[in-house]
């Protein structure tokens, strides 16, 4: 496994935030998380990321622990985050939302990085002609590119992603939802959170649902879609 | 807090000390004493900003100022005033230049509100020098008559002299405090809490926020105002450097933060070690401000809660046996 | 009939009489009471304004109110070697006899802070506590004023070697305590106005610092110059806030006015500031001043920029003593003043003149008093200097008994290149303009009226 | 305005040339006031930190400036006096600011003050609290003409000077990586953070970035005025203002505030000197009483 | 009757539409819920009913009268209490502190500077009472901030219905607690607003379901449908909106 959770425990305050959440990931694994809003699906994320700090629990990455670390060492140990509302920086043009990618970590690889801003407007065409533009003016659609595309930039070996299809439109959402499978092809692992429910499935091969605050189910894909009535109960109406 | 035999006992002991006061110490000691009244009062009216309605007034000098300036000049013009009227004058002034500033100060906090009031309070200090024809510039309003207390027609008490003003500075600062502290325990004072926890949600319940603020504002002012009433009695002058000077606002600042923020007592205990420390310093050492500036840095590094802040502690500790 | 040779004769004889009661009394009338004796001077080698020994015990106490702390300390620090070399030259004569007892002096420190409330609480402080016997001070004519007060409250006399404000000594302020033995505003005035009297200047600019001082320093020269020399001219008149940040326009204003002479009352650091600006812009006209005075500053500043530098002050020596004793006493404080280390190793205590001067001779004065009082009583010591004449080093100083200001000639000095070996082994401006033309304005010429109200103070008693 | 005999056919053109040195010397000081101010308002927008120990760290640089003078030259403690500063100012970010930022603001500014009275207390026991003098170096001592007055070297290059720092801002902010990345933590600092970049560090270094501002300043203005212990108050107070008027966190608004102050200051000097001093604070509250965030800023 | 009326209210924060024209209606005596997947604009919609937001375009009423433009501590007056998503509560103070605030604001006490708090009986017998409906009596002195997360939402709730407000909004009252916690809070809620009018927002379905009498759902800033909870369940629009499906 690449990514074990083990028992992590976030509060914010005096609310308990998460409560023993355990998960993991296995290299080349695509993991979606899936839950209504306010169960704790983004600070699943943030406390793996150490923007949040967890008050206890393990996170083992390739076998090192990973918990209480500030989030630039987290991420240099490998992990990309694209955080929910893409959260692109509106005053920087599109090549230095890029480059703040790869600022903070340093290349490991000997071959040279894998993700050079070349291959980063091979995968992503538009960036090309706009990479000079203000990330504030291009499209919700292209944002969300823009931030995969950074954290790519720091050349993780697992990305988590929060709600990537959020305020999309469905055309859009495909295109996301395909430049993620491309990725994952490349041989990074995803963390998956998603209240797009059809975009999950396609993906993912695993599903964790989240009710309050803990993992409520965990199964493959299969298994959900043969039984309606838990997707009911965590998802819908 | 129930009051027992024994606290009563001690509180006799205490007035009795105090009465006794002048008598051991000479003019010296209770001239330091009235000083340290008098920033007492001060402290503890911005203590009403700062640790109940959780407002960082950077420019509390400015009431302190104005109700100075209000009984010197009101003494200056109508020596026959009467030496209440005189300080009833000075502390409305206070409370009035609060309601004429509070409209630009309710709307805003933190930061903003810090520069604000110090914009506000250096705007007056410039002022107080420039309108020569009023304040006299730089030499302030001085000489003025103080005019005897008159008790109900029967007794005129000249307080001018060091003890007689110690014993009436006494009754003035215990009487503000006393009702300082009593607005704290009002309705209107858990509103003040209210607002410096969860200044939204006062607002949500009902009560009228900028309103609210304020009445704080102008309660903080008359009690700051009085204070400075006290200190142009005592000094018999009044200038833009004693009174209205930033330094002062500061000053009061670091009484509270020093005693303990939070806390009623917190400014009276920080204006007591404050003008104790400075009156040691000035026989040692010429470098008060490197005093006080490692002081603050100390209080707000390692201990927040200040003196009363570290009693407590001290107390949880080795008091509960 | 009585003959006419007999009434000739009678005649003779009264007016031999009355011309040898004249040769009497007329040289009595105008000798000093005392006077300033030079070669009286202790041996000074082991004077160190660092290292001072405060004599303790019984001693007559002196209480050295001055700023101490806060931005203006470096006022407090320019007069601590001037009490100190007097105190020091009296006590190893000896001291002085006062209640039947040789006593040494002890100069305690008081902090004004420059701050009016807290002066009367240190005042307070060093009568009650310390029990001196006599203040010595202080700068700024508001903290004086409170000095002053405390010093007829509690009965102690007290010199004012610092503040020159008129309202110090009028109808309204004077008490019997305060004794001013430096000018007041309109003695500087008048002097510096007689000074320009004959000479060709006419236009003048007035630019001085917006407060009380600065206000009243300004008035009264543009009220004296119009007595004086009627035909000049104010071509402008500005006051600038206290600290001001930028003088250039202020400048701009003056040089477009085109004066002959700006006049200013400025003090550190504004009246530094504005030289310096003025010589940066251009402007090299005479700058007519009293506190600009700083000789480092002078020196950074260099030999052009303090040319045409004209200052009005009760002492001014320069390069140019005018008694033996004035240049023994200047070259007997430079010697020490080699020796001394920071912060009395600046330029400005190289040469004890202007204000450090005028102190020293004010200070010495002071002390004469107590040794004619020979006490410490303040009655005694109002008796003595009410009227008293003594011939200091400039000169003769006389405590007027009617408002106890002191009359006494002024200087105005102009500054120039330096020139060379002035005193012994060294000259007096070394790298920049120094004093080099001074000019004497009798004291009679400056002489100001006496307040209405204090002109029967004496006779009704 | 007097204007003497032999000019009154000029009249115009008179006023004219003292309107526009006048206007010349509001810019100079307003550009020294802005570089006083930058850091500040910088320090504040990323950080969120009101440095009340600014202007002493300024006062510090002129007086660094003096000593280094002293034994060099001008330039050289140009050069050197800010990064002492610098350092300095990291130091205290470092190991005073950094550990009270999670109490809020109220602590922090009490802290900064207390940082402020220290600062000045040590400049008073090293170099005493008479006034020093530095000068501006020979080569820009002098003057030259305009009209008939006449404008000073050493202020234009304060201008030129000015100017190239801040087009060196300009640059290192367009692109440097450390203003790359300084812009992105000005919007969103967690996530820079989550990107891999050591975000404390760079507060750090971004705090001495500012107090550097401040140093340059106190070494630009050491020639000008007299190096003092009051020079902090003289000059901070300014500083303050600007930021406040311009708006909390605004470089923008610090520079245009810089300049206005600096013009009202000289245009109110010229035409109306009586109520000169009270135009900065009036303004301030009056901008303040219309829009409580200053002239550009967006926040309080 | 209506006690509380939207019409065709709009709001956007610059330029970004959060509501366009949303018409709402809720009657006097019902539970109404507000749902709607994330971004939806429920929160918006509750800010600008309760004063926190001045609408940009279209009214509300609130008992006959206009109140798109007034200030929340008037809305409070005119009886409209309102709880938080994120708990705002007096943290420093004890629960009886916070508690006695609102029945302060009850009782219209608000510049009263003569009479000690603790002596008017008639407020801490108001409180006392609230305490015990809320469950908190016997933890009354301690500081709130000492309380379990689900004893400091209760705080607020009890805030809300101590002004014994006409209408009271509730924004996410659940929000952060665990299962348990949730359902006390439910239990909790349904006694306390008894016969009362309620407006809440809410992710969590089982609370929604156990606590409304009608729903409206919210998608995009506009209102998809109004209905009782079984005709919610099954909507297929409502469904789709919330797995997000791409056919809505």
């Amino acid at each position: 496994m690449q990514l074990v959770v083990k028992d992590l425990n976030t509060f914010y305050g005096a609310i308990h935030a998460l409560q023993n959440i355990s998960l993991s990931i296995a290299e080349g694994e695509i993991v979606a998380l899936l839950g209504r809003n306010g169960m704790g699906k983004s600070t699943t994320l943030k406390s793996i990321m150490g923007i949040i700090k967890p008050r206890s629990g393990s996170i083992q990455f390739n076998g090192n622990e990973l918990a209480g670390l500030p989030p630039h060492k987290i991420a240099q140990a490998g992990i990309g985050y694209v955080p929910e509302d893409r959260q692109v920086f509106g005053n920087l043009t599109i090549e230095e939302n890029l480059m703040m990618g790869q600022m903070g970590i340093k290349n490991k690889n000997a071959a040279g990085p894998k993700w050079t801003l070349d291959r980063i407007y091979e995968h992503f065409p538009f960036m090309v002609k706009k990479h000079g533009l203000k990330a504030r003016f291009i499209s919700g659609g292209e944002q969300q590119m823009l931030s995969i595309a950074r954290a790519l930039m720091g050349n993780p070996s697992l990305l988590l992603i929060d709600e990537p299809s959020e305020g999309l439109s469905p055309i859009i959402v495909n295109e996301v939802r395909d430049i993620l499978a491309e990725i994952n092809k490349e041989g990074v692992s995803v963390l998956l959170v998603e209240h797009n429910y059809k975009v999950a499935v396609y993906l993912a091969k695993r599903i964790y649902l989240m009710g309050k605050a803990h993992i409520g189910y965990e199964n493959s894909v299969g298994h959900l879609e043969a039984h309606p009535e838990i997707r009911s109960q965590f998802l819908e109406v | 807090m129930k009051i027992t035999k024994g606290h009563f006992i001690i509180g006799l002991l205490l007035l009795a000390a105090l009465a006794a006061y002048p008598f051991f110490s000479g003019v010296v000691y209770t001239n330091l004493f009235v000083r340290f009244l008098i920033f007492a009062l001060f402290g503890a009216s911005l203590n009403l900003l700062l640790s109940y309605t959780g407002l960082l007034n950077f420019g509390h000098a400015m009431f302190f100022g104005v109700g100075g300036y209000a009984t010197a000049l009101l003494l200056e013009h109508m020596p026959n005033a009467g030496l209440l009227t005189a300080l009833f004058v000075g502390a409305s002034a206070g409370a009035l230049l609060a309601l004429i500033v509070s409209p630009m100060l309710v709307r805003v906090r933190d930061t903003a509100f810090a520069l604000m009031t110090l914009a506000l309070n250096q705007l007056l200090f410039i002022a107080c020098l420039k309108l020569r024809g009023i304040t006299y510039g730089e030499d302030g309003v001085g000489g003025f008559s103080i005019p005897p207390l008159n008790l109900f027609g029967l007794v005129s008490v000249d307080i001018t002299h060091p003890y007689n003003f110690f014993y009436f500075s006494l009754c003035i600062v215990g009487l503000g405090l006393f009702l300082m502290w009593y607005t704290t325990r009002t309705p209107f004072g858990s509103i003040m809490i209210g607002i410096r926890d969860n200044p939204n949600r006062v607002n949500y319940l009902g009560f009228n926020l900028p309103f609210s603020k304020t009445v704080i504002f102008t309660i903080s002012g008359f009690f700051a105002g009085s204070a400075g009433a006290l200190f142009a009695l005592f000094q018999n002058l009044v200038s833009p450097d004693a009174v209205m000077h930033i330094q002062n606002s500061f000053t009061a600042i670091i009484m509270v933060f020093v005693g303990g923020i939070g806390t009623f007592i917190g400014p009276i205990v920080g204006a007591a070690i404050m003008t104790g420390l400075e009156n040691l310093a000035v026989r040692y050492t010429e470098k008060i401000f490197l005093f006080n500036g490692l002081l603050l840095i100390m209080v707000v590094m390692f201990f927040r809660g200040g003196f009363v802040g570290l009693y407590n502690l001290a107390k949880a500790k080795w008091g509960s046996k | 009939m009585v003959s006419s040779k007999k009434i000739r004769y009678c005649l003779s004889v009264a007016m031999f009489i009355s011309l040898f009661l004249l040769a009497g009394i007329v040289p009595a009338a105008m000798s000093a009471n005392a006077s300033f004796n030079i070669d009286k001077m202790s041996d000074m080698s082991d004077f160190d304004p660092n290292a001072v020994q405060q004599p303790t015990g019984d001693t007559i106490k002196i209480g050295y109110m001055a700023i101490l702390s806060g931005p203006g300390a470096s006022n407090g620090e320019l007069f601590w070697p001037v009490i100190n070399w007097v105190a020091h030259d009296i006590n190893k004569r000896g001291g002085i006899v006062v209640d039947g007892k040789k006593k040494l002096i002890q100069i305690i420190k008081g902090d004004t802070q420059s701050k009016p409330a807290a002066a009367k609480q240190e005042a307070e402080r060093l009568i009650l506590e310390e029990k001196v016997h006599m203040f010595w001070g202080t700068s700024g004519s508001h903290i004086a004023k409170v000095l002053s007060d405390v010093a007829a409250k509690y009965k102690v006399p007290f010199m004012n070697c610092l503040a020159l404000s008129d309202e110090l000594m009028n109808e309204k302020n004077f008490n019997r305590y305060t004794f001013q033995t430096i000018s007041n505003t309109t003695q500087w005035n008048m002097a510096l106005a007689q000074y320009y009297a004959d000479r060709p200047e006419k236009n003048f600019y007035i630019l001085c610092q917006d407060y009380l001082y600065g206000h009243s320093m300004g008035t009264a020269f543009a009220k004296w110059l119009a007595v004086y020399k009627p035909d000049a001219k104010i071509v402008g008149e500005d006051y600038h806030e206290l600290f001001l940040k930028d003088f250039a326009p202020f400048l701009t204003k003056i040089m477009a006015a085109r004066p002959d002479v700006l006049y200013t009352a400025d003090w550190s650091p504004d009246g530094n500031n504005l030289l310096r600006t003025a010589r940066n812009m251009g402007f090299s006209q005479p700058i007519a001043n009293i506190y600009i005075t700083d000789t480092d500053t002078q020196k950074a500043l260099g030999v052009e920029a303090t040319k045409n530098l004209v200052v009005c002050y009760p002492f001014i020596i320069g390069d140019n003593p005018q008694t033996p004793a004035q240049k023994k006493l200047m070259t007997e404080w430079h010697k020490r003043w080699l020796t001394w280390k920071a912060p009395f190793n600046k330029l400005i205590y190289s040469w004890p003149d202007v204000t450090i001067g005028q102190t020293l001779a004010d200070t010495y004065w002071m002390f004469d008093i107590i040794e004619r009082a020979a006490s410490t009583d303040a009655e005694k010591i109002i008796s003595v200097w009410e009227g008293d004449e003594y011939e200091g080093l400039t000169g003769m100083h006389k405590m007027r008994a009617e408002d106890h200001q002191a009359i006494f000639p002024m200087f105005v000095g102009a500054t120039g290149y330096p020139t060379k070996e002035v005193y012994p082994g060294a000259p007096y401006a070394d790298g920049f303009s120094g004093i080099n033309k001074v000019t004497t304005i009798p004291a009679e010429k400056c002489t100001p009226p006496i307040p209405e109200g204090l002109k029967d103070r004496l006779k009704n008693k | 305005m007097k204007i003497p005999p032999s000019d009154r056919g000029t009249i115009m053109e008179g006023t004219a040339f003292i309107l526009l040195t006048q206007g010349i010397h509001g810019i100079s000081y307003g550009l020294v006031l802005f570089l006083a101010a930058s850091g500040l308002s910088m320090i504040f927008g990323l950080m969120d930190i009101l440095n009340l120990s600014h202007a002493y760290l300024f006062m510090l640089a002129a007086y660094f400036a003096f000593s280094i003078a002293q034994v060099t030259n001008f330039w050289v403690a140009l050069l050197l006096a800010p990064l002492a500063i610098a350092c300095i100012g990291m130091l205290l970010e470092r190991y005073l600011i950094k550990p009270v930022h999670p109490f809020g603001h109220t602590p922090e500014l009490v802290l900064t003050l207390g940082i402020g009275m220290v600062l000045l207390e040590v400049v008073k026991s090293i170099w005493g609290t008479t006034m020093l003098t530095v000068m501006p170096p020979e080569s820009l001592q002098g003057f030259i003409p305009i009209g008939y007055l006449k404008y000073p070297v050493y202020r234009i290059f304060i201008i030129v000077f000015t100017i190239i720092i801040l087009c060196g801002l300009h640059q290192l902010f367009r692109r440097t990586r450390f203003g790359t990345i300084v812009r992105a933590a000005t919007v969103n600092s967690d996530m820079v953070s989550a990107l891999g970049i050591n975000v404390p560090r760079i507060y750090t270094l971004f705090f001495g970035f500012g107090t550097w501002l401040a140093g340059l300043a106190g070494v630009v203005v050491a020639p000008l005025l007299s190096v003092h212990p009051g020079l902090a108050d003289q000059v901070g107070l300014d500083a303050f203002v600007v930021v406040v008027l311009g708006g909390l966190g605004s470089l923008w608004g610090a520079f245009v505030a810089s300049i206005l102050i600096g013009l009202l200051n000289t245009y109110g000097i010229q035409l109306i000197p009586t109520v000169a001093p009270l135009i900065t604070f009036s303004l301030m509250v009056l901008v303040l009483t219309v829009k409580p965030t200053g002239l550009f800023g967006d926040r309080q | 009757m209506v006690i509380l009326q939207t019409k065709n209210l709009c709001h956007d924060f610059s330029g970004m539409k959060v509501l366009s024209q949303v018409n709402l209606e809720i009657l006097q005596g019902e539970r109404h819920a507000v749902i709607g997947p994330n971004g939806a604009g429920k929160t918006t919609l509750f800010n600008v009913i309760t004063g926190t937001y001045h609408a940009k375009g279209g009214s509300v009423q609130f008992k006959g009268a206009d109140v798109t433009r007034t200030e929340p501590y008037q809305l409070s007056r005119m009886g409209m209490g309102r709880s938080f998503q994120i708990t705002s509560i007096f943290l420093r103070q004890s629960a009886f502190q916070n508690i006695r605030l609102a029945v302060l604001s009850r009782r219209k006490i608000r510049y009263n500077l003569f009479k000690p708090i603790d002596s008017i009986n008639i407020i801490t017998n108001e409180t006392e009472q609230i305490l015990r409906q809320i469950n908190l009596y016997d933890e009354r002195n301690v500081p709130a901030s000492t309380l379990s997360y689900g004893k400091q939402r209760s705080i607020e709730l009890g805030m809300a219905i101590a002004t014994q407000p006409d209408l009271l909004m509730f924004d996410e009252p659940t929000a952060g607690m665990s299962k348990e916690e949730t359902h006390n809070a439910v239990r909790l809620i349904r006694r306390l607003t008894e016969g009362k009018t309620m407006v809440i927002v809410e992710h969590d379905m089982e609370v929604v379901f156990s606590l409304a009498d009608r729903i409206t759902v919210l998608h995009h800033g506009e209102i998809l449908l109004t209905g009782k909870p079984e005709e919610i369940k099954n909507d297929r629009r409502v469904r789709s909106a919330y797995l997000g499906d791409s056919e809505v």
